[in-house]
């Protein structure tokens, strides 16, 4: 079972992608996830106080459950606008 | 309700046209434009990313709010994506509503939560270097629960 | 500084063009536009008279007031006269400076101040009568003191 | 000497024109000339409490002198926007 990892500005230049296949189990939560995408880019790890997240496009919280097949955003402060 | 993130340019006529309605009084458009300067530093072109589904949900979800909470007629928001040179317009919302003092209300409103909420992010390109801007406004660096992050 | 009292439809995006400025980070737009209804009564369409030359005057001085007061960039102030149709502009104000409070703060200000002072007056076509509108906001009824009356 | 006397909306209604070309002496004030006007016009009196005036486009007060050769404007309270 897999979740989809996608990657914003900052953080996808410094990963060097956008979107990242990781293996996902039951049990699994935001922070195991990203804990997970630390262990093969550990360049991202200065980004993570203030990263935020989203499940399937809603904002989630770090002990949220991924539901396999989920798409898990990385989001780093936003500047739209 | 107008709702749409884009590589294109931004149509003022047709989110306007888009918001109108018989009863409307006063309609208030925002245009966020690209300024030659930020933070002392000069500004040659920003290049906007975004999680364009999410954005738009975002941006719907707050339009919604902002015609509930200021009893708006209609609302559009429009966000750019891409390379955008000063001058060219990266966010435009228009309200519609039946008096004044709502109009400048809910606009303003809008453009607050856009700021903390929606995911787009966006890149200074200077003469000397880039960066990518962490919104001081944004939910994670100053709304959030710690919870949240 | 776009200035205009004219029978003609008011054009945004000339507007925006005319305030446009490689400084400017936001650009607030509002429309007057004319409503279906209005203390509880359906209106057919409005018929505006006006004093061209004091109320270009008039709007000029107010929109350099504003210049100054908010900090703006640049600042347009349209008003359209003859009959306007429900949903058609009849003020159109765009102000462009640095940052969106001033903008939204920028616009409020000046479309109070006209409804105040600005030598323009409409009349109301119902289905079954007509009235010219005394506004309540006119320096004559409210604003004014007595010596100016 | 004339004054040019400026009617709008429903004084120009009540009057049935837009413009009128009176005598102007002297020590003629914005008063003054107002109630010459009135002679001519006297369904224009129920408007007068709510009138206010301007000389070659600018506010005036009542008591202000109008110049030979002026406009004077009678302004019924403003409704644009």
């Amino acid at each position: 079972m897999n979740v989809t990892v996608l990657l914003f500005a900052s953080v996808a230049d410094r990963a060097g992608t956008r979107r990242v296949e990781l293996p996902c189990a039951a049990g699994d939560t935001v922070a195991s996830v990203r804990d997970r995408l630390l262990e093969r880019f550990p360049q991202l790890a200065a980004a993570v106080p203030t990263l935020m997240y989203a499940i399937n496009e809603e904002y989630a919280r770090e002990s949220d459950p991924v539901p396999a097949g989920a798409t898990l955003a990385m989001i780093p402060p936003v500047s739209g606008g | 309700m107008l709702i749409r993130v884009t590589p294109d340019e931004l149509d003022t006529a047709e989110a306007i046209q888009a918001v109108g309605s018989p009863a409307a009084g006063a309609i208030n458009v925002f245009l966020g434009v690209v300024r030659d300067n930020n933070m002392g530093r000069t500004v040659q072109y920003l290049e906007y990313d975004a999680y364009p589904s999410m954005a738009e949900k975002v941006m719907r979800e707050l339009a919604e709010a902002a015609k509930e909470r200021f009893g708006l007629e209609d609302c559009a928001v429009l966000h750019r994506t891409g390379r955008l040179e000063i001058g060219e317009a990266s966010l435009l919302i228009a309200v519609s509503c039946g008096h004044r003092a709502e109009s400048f209300e809910a606009g303003h409103w809008l453009v607050n939560e856009i700021k903390k909420k929606v995911p787009v992010w966006k890149k200074e390109v200077w003469e000397d270097g880039e960066a990518w801007v962490e919104g001081p406004e944004s939910l994670g660096i100053q709304q959030a629960p710690a919870s949240m992050r």
